[in-house]
């Protein structure tokens, strides 16, 4: 039990990661599939920013009388890593708005039965 | 004195005419800057092979860190390897972006193709050159969004669903991998892969957060390489590409990611880690024959002569990954000179289809039809990439065969061997629908005013298919390096 | 929106202030948290809700898609520029020691213009994408 | 002056020279064919100053480049190939005029790329003749296999298409699916691939397992046409009559048994093969060719197809004396590329030439033919008895050799073989010289109505023709057909006579 509860933060990911992943495989919404996507992402930056906290650190800032710190290391990689995910997104969204202008529609299901009818 | 520099330029040359594309504006001027930076960079990539081959291993530290706590490019035969292949593509294709229909379709945006096109350059240049392992995955993802850009300018309303497909795809891959990356630095605390490397033993083998890592990776890379059956993005993606970037991406995307997993299996974790303790040989070799097989025998009933390359492309990754997972110097000398060579043939064959597309506006196979008496030339540089790709001797195709059969044998395992002729017996039906149809069927009646490609787009095809038959007579820098890199990767574990 | 006088004047009164933190989120990044990522968000959200309340062509008057899409691109020059004058004063690339006479201070100058240039590109390339997607057109 | 290496090369390059040459001057066939002839003569010189030097027991080489690593491109002379790149380099002289006779008889289309395949296919005949290793030979084997796709599939109909695929189809797979394997098969076990004799994979490979690698040579080497991947073979007759003469009587099915005699020789080494007892079944499966073939080619009525199968069944001969694996008989096998080559191409020619004269291609249309075309017919004579084995004709040596190895061998089944398997040449060979000259004269006209029901549905311009029917006292082929296939046929009388040099210059390569 004291596993668990340690490693709390690893559940969160594990939940996240997974209900993401499973919106991107389940959903046949074009917006939703891209809405998992950042979920999932979402689980890897919580990964990343939780194991770089240590127990009893401050923000690191540099600053007179402390001496612990996050580690902000992985905060730094992680803002690359969102900034990628931005533009992901927003290139995902801008491939769904013209598939919607070629279809009319942003249903999987639908792309897939005009594609095979050509 | 740029000379101590050129690890860096080879990368900044693409990435800061990127953004001089977009400041130009002007067509034409785009076109000089993309040109003129393809080939900087692959003169640079040239003269790091030099380099490497003269003095070693360089390491570059970025903004002066050391290593492990600055970003270190480091340049090894297998990652000088990786750049001429990624530069050298870019390079040709280039020149053929120019004339290709791709830039009349984006008219007066034909600058942000150049621009994204550089991009992409730039992050497989990175990728393949960083020592870094969470700086590759961002050089990933620049290569990565660049590239689903190129894929959706293509003709087709299908370009769109392809680009969305291999970004849903891409992203997954690529998060896995920076899952890997992140479970590596807790598990050892550190980035720079070469340290990396060092700490592991030290954080136990045994370790879950490492096995978790490797798992994470591998599933990841696979995404990426299109790893049977995780290959359903690459066949939609090259088919509904413009050529031009077809051309590009099949050549050069796959193969980095092919990088990526040997870096990481071999380098990174380690030839103890990954094929002792774990038992990961195994399920290489089942993947890789299947997709040496399955997706061949999908190629023989396509009807898009694209589709029909980019299956074979999938199947062609199965030998790649079939010399990975015979875990021996052959094995991967084998792998890593089919990488170059793949990109020739691969490279050649797509271009060729460009040439085609330009004229007749098509790539199905029935709209070919005795093409080859309209377009002689374009035709016989198919033939040429064609004759690669089967394995015929004197081509590139056939060297690549040659050290995968040995490396089979030499391992004792002649089925395996067995298995690779026949598979590769496979490209020869699925290539030969093709000839057969452009050489001995009647033309259709429009297809008497179509005319030979126009030699801008010729040329880079035919530098290509020329390419494949010198390295397949000479073969001492394609496999020389080759076995220099396989060795180093065999020597690191 | 040209109805809701609270918004607009709100947002008129609250437009100089996000901008104002955006640039100080740039400027401080090198002492406290802050830095190009963020104050690039920032100070394109200053613009993202003026275009939101005031109309997208009146923002896009003041910029428009030339100026956002030579930021794109000039951000990023500058970052690689500046790289590129350490590595022409025979240092690595991206080593700013030799910007100034001391390199502490070559190092504080060298991070200050490259924030400066991640400010830009990331600023640009927010507000392109919100014109973007707000000036789309079903044709 | 020029080493013997520069005219190695020279040898081979030629044929490439001219096929840039040919291509540029396609559009003037008159030009064209004249550096057809030029070309062909002066590799044939090439070649002939290769020979005094490989008679006085050199072994001229040329090393091109590495290919890999211990792998070079490489040429070494010795007997074997000199006598094959003698005889491919002559036979390509008289194909040469004949052909202009047959293509422009015939009208035929793409005359440009005719020729320029020829060129590259002798240039790779004689790559093969003269390779050093067997990568080399390979890379050679291959491009002949791909350079003569285009002259098989020349007529571009759907039948030829057909022909192609199969042409194509079981010489690739079995060349890249057996053939390769063996080669690096033998190159990881021996270390090197050099053609050495005595060969190089004595005691470097499990006596077991000998039988597995030789399987693997011999079906690898398809152009050898061995049962049952002979297919091809009769295949191909769909192309013009001059690329089947010299191709599939000469330089292909050449190639491959002159492959395999290599391969037995310089590979696996003959006492080696021998002792291990390793070749046994193939010599049954050898013996069972010759016989078969002989059987199918009695019952085809298409005269060219009759030839096809002839041929398969005299080049498992070959196969058969290299699987006998004695010195005199392997000195037999290598004869019987000659004598074959001389007497083969002779029919070939006859056939095509009776075709031009007037378009038919069934035995059963001849009737009564030969006098109209009695020059004709009486080559034919000459060239059937050389390969039935006749004195004194060429062939009767080939035989009488390689029967006395079966003695040696003390396999005396195969001499039975090879006297049934004459027996049989005669009984599919001699009717179409007599059906020539002994089918009366009169029932031409009645007979030319028996063809409009013909059974095999070939496609056949003779019908369209009644005007040719009335039989003419004679109305021969062009000259130009007539007299290289007397010249041929005057061969084969030659070689019964100079049996005794080319014995000589080939006995060296089993000492």
């Amino acid at each position: 039990m004291a596993d668990f509860e340690g490693l709390y933060n690893y559940w969160i990911v594990i939940v996240l990661a997974m209900a993401g992943l499973y919106i991107v495989i389940a959903r046949g919404n074009l917006i939703k599939k891209l809405v998992g996507l950042n979920v999932f992402q979402a689980s890897v930056f919580v990964l990343y920013i939780s194991f770089s906290k240590v127990s009893g650190g401050t923000a690191p800032i540099l600053d007179k009388g402390i001496d612990v710190y996050s580690n902000p290391l992985p905060h730094v990689l992680i803002l690359t890593a969102i900034v990628v995910g931005v533009a992901t997104t927003a290139l995902g969204l801008a491939l769904v708005v013209r598939i919607r202008k070629e279809y009319g529609t942003i249903e999987e299901d639908d792309i897939h039965s005009q594609d095979e009818s050509m | 004195m740029l000379k101590a520099h050129l690890p860096a330029l080879v990368i900044i040359i693409p990435l800061i005419c990127a953004a001089l594309c977009v400041l130009l504006r002007r067509k034409d001027w785009a076109f000089t800057v993309a040109l003129l930076a393809t080939w900087a960079s692959f003169a640079g990539s040239c003269l790091l092979l030099v380099r490497a081959m003269n003095e070693g291993v360089i390491s570059y530290e970025m903004g002066g860190w050391p290593p492990p706590f600055g970003i270190e490019l480091r340049v090894d035969a297998l990652n000088v390897y990786l750049l001429i292949i990624v530069s050298g593509i870019g390079s040709v294709v280039a020149p053929y972006a120019r004339n290709s229909l791709l830039l009349e379709y984006v008219e007066d945006r034909a600058y942000m193709f150049y621009s994204a096109y550089l991009l992409c350059l730039c992050g497989l240049m990175g990728v393949s050159i960083t020592g870094d392992a969470f700086n590759l995955f961002v050089f990933l993802e620049i290569s990565s969004l660049s590239s689903y850009v190129l894929i959706a300018l293509g003709f087709d309303r299908r370009a769109l669903t392809a680009a969305y497909q291999y970004l849903v795809m891409g992203t997954i891959g690529a998060t896995f991998i920076v899952i890997a990356i992140g479970l590596l630095y807790q598990a050892t605390g550190s980035l720079n892969m070469v340290d990396i490397s060092e700490r592991l033993p030290k954080a136990g083998y045994g370790n879950t957060t490492v096995i978790a890592a490797f798992a994470f990776l591998v599933v990841g890379a696979a995404l990426k390489i299109a790893l049977f059956p995780l290959h359903q993005w690459l066949p939609n993606a090259y088919t509904h590409a413009p050529s031009t970037v077809s051309a590009f991406l099949a050549a050069t995307a796959t193969k980095v990611s092919v990088y990526i997993l040997l870096r990481f299996v071999f380098t990174v974790f380690g030839v103890r880690f990954s094929f002792e303790i774990l038992p990961t040989a195994t399920p290489f070799l089942i993947l890789a024959i299947l997709a040496m097989f399955l997706p061949s025998i999908v190629a023989c009933f396509q009807t898009n002569v694209k589709r029909v390359l980019a299956y074979s492309s999938v199947a062609q990754i199965g030998y790649m990954i079939l010399g990975l997972g015979l875990v021996s110097v052959a094995g991967l000398t084998a792998s890593i000179v089919h990488m170059f060579n793949h990109a020739l043939m691969k490279g050649a064959l797509f271009l060729v289809l460009g040439c085609i597309f330009y004229r007749i506006g098509s790539c199905h196979i029935d709209r070919m039809a005795g093409i080859a008496r309209r377009m002689p030339w374009t035709m016989a540089a198919f033939v040429g990439g064609g004759l690669s790709l089967i394995g015929i001797p004197l081509t590139a195709g056939f060297i690549s065969k040659w050290y995968l059969i040995l490396a089979a044998l030499d391992k004792g395992w002649w089925y395996l061997a067995v298995l690779i002729v026949i598979s590769s017996l496979i490209a020869i039906i699925y290539l030969w629908r093709v000839i057969e149809a452009a050489y001995f069927r009647e033309p259709p009646d429009d297809l008497k005013e179509v005319s030979e490609a126009p030699l801008n787009l010729l040329v880079p095809a035919w530098i290509l298919v020329l390419a494949n038959f010198y390295f397949g007579i000479d073969t001492s820098i394609s496999v020389g390096v080759a076995e220099m890199a396989a060795k180093a990767l065999m020597g690191a574990g | 929106m040209k109805d809701y006088l609270v918004l607009r004047v709100i947002t008129k009164l609250l437009v100089p202030f996000i901008l104002l933190f955006g640039l100080y989120v740039q400027f401080h990044g090198d002492f406290g948290p802050g830095g190009g990522f963020q104050a690039g968000v920032i100070f394109a959200a200053g613009f993202v809700l003026y275009a939101m309340v005031f109309g997208v062509t009146s923002a896009q008057r003041i910029l428009p898609n030339g100026i956002l899409r030579a930021g794109i691109a000039g951000g990023v020059l500058i970052y690689a520029l500046v790289g590129v004058i350490g590595l022409i004063l025979g240092e690595n690339y991206l080593n700013y020691s030799p910007l100034s006479h001391d390199s502490k201070e070559g190092q504080h100058l060298g991070i200050f213009l490259i924030e400066l240039g991640v400010g830009t590109t990331v600023a640009s390339v927010m507000m392109t994408v919100f014109f973007t997607f707000a000036t789309w057109r079903e044709d | 002056m020029l080493d013997t290496a520069d005219y190695i090369a020279l040898s081979i390059l030629l044929p490439l020279i001219g096929t840039i040459l040919i291509w540029m001057s396609g559009p003037r066939p008159n030009q064209r064919e004249v550096v057809t002839v030029i070309t062909a003569t002066l590799t044939f010189v090439c070649v002939l100053q290769v020979l005094p030097p490989v008679m006085a027991g050199e072994t001229p080489t040329l090393t091109v480049l590495q290919v890999l690593p211990g792998l070079p491109l490489e040429f070494v002379v010795e007997p074997l190939g000199m006598m094959f790149a003698l005889i491919a380099s002559f036979l390509w002289i008289i194909t040469s005029f004949y052909a202009i006779g047959y293509m422009r008889g015939h009208n035929e289309p793409n005359q440009t790329r005719f020729y320029m395949c020829f060129a590259i296919a002798i240039s790779s005949a004689l790559a093969v003749a003269f390779s050093g290793n067997m990568l080399t030979l390979f890379v050679a084997y291959e491009v002949l296999t791909l350079s003569t796709y285009p002259l098989v599939t020349h007529n571009q109909d759907d039948e030829a298409k057909r022909a192609g695929r199969v042409y194509l189809g079981i010489l690739m797979s079995t060349s890249i699916g057996l053939l390769l394997v063996a080669i690096l098969w033998t190159w990881l076990a021996a270390g090197t691939l050099d053609f050495t004799k005595g060969g190089i994979l004595k005691g470097k490979i499990d006596d077991g397992l000998v039988i597995v690698m030789l399987f693997l040579y011999m079906y690898g080497i398809g152009k050898a046409a061995l049962m049952p991947i002979h297919r091809w073979l009769p295949a191909a007759m769909v192309a013009p009559t001059p690329v089947s003469a010299l191709l599939h009587a000469v330089a292909v099915v050449k190639a491959g048994v002159f492959t395999v005699l290599k391969v037995i020789v310089y590979i696996f080494g003959a006492d080696f093969l021998r002792d291990t007892g390793a070749s046994v079944w193939l010599m049954y499966v050898a013996g069972a060719t010759v016989l078969l073939a002989s059987l199918v080619a009695m019952t085809k009525d298409n005269l060219k197809a009759r030839l096809a199968y002839s041929t398969v069944s005299q080049l498992s001969y070959v196969v058969l004396a290299g699987a006998l694996a004695t010195s005199f008989s392997i000195v037999g096998g290598a004869m019987h590329i000659a004598m074959h080559a001389f007497g083969k191409i002779t029919l070939f020619f006859c056939a095509g030439a009776i075709m031009v004269a007037t378009h038919k291609t069934k035995i059963s249309q001849m009737r009564g033919l030969g006098w109209r075309m009695p020059f004709t017919f009486g080559a034919f004579l000459i060239g059937a008895l050389s390969v039935i084995g006749l004195p004194p004709l060429g062939g009767a040596w080939s035989k009488w050799y390689i029967a006395l190895g079966a003695a040696d061998a003390e396999q005396i089944i195969f001499i039975a073989v090879l006297m049934i398997s004459s027996l049989l040449n005669i009984a599919y060979l001699i009717p179409v010289f007599a059906r020539g000259f002994f089918g009366p004269k009169e029932e031409e006209q009645a007979q030319m109505t028996d063809t409009h029901h013909g059974h095999h549905g070939h496609d056949d311009h003779g019908t369209a023709r009644p005007a040719d029917a009335t039989p003419k006292r004679i109305a021969e082929a062009p000259v130009f057909c007539v007299v290289p296939l007397w010249i041929t046929a005057i061969g084969c009388l030659a070689l019964f006579i100079y049996a005794d040099q080319l014995y000589a210059m080939l006995a060296p390569i089993v000492k």
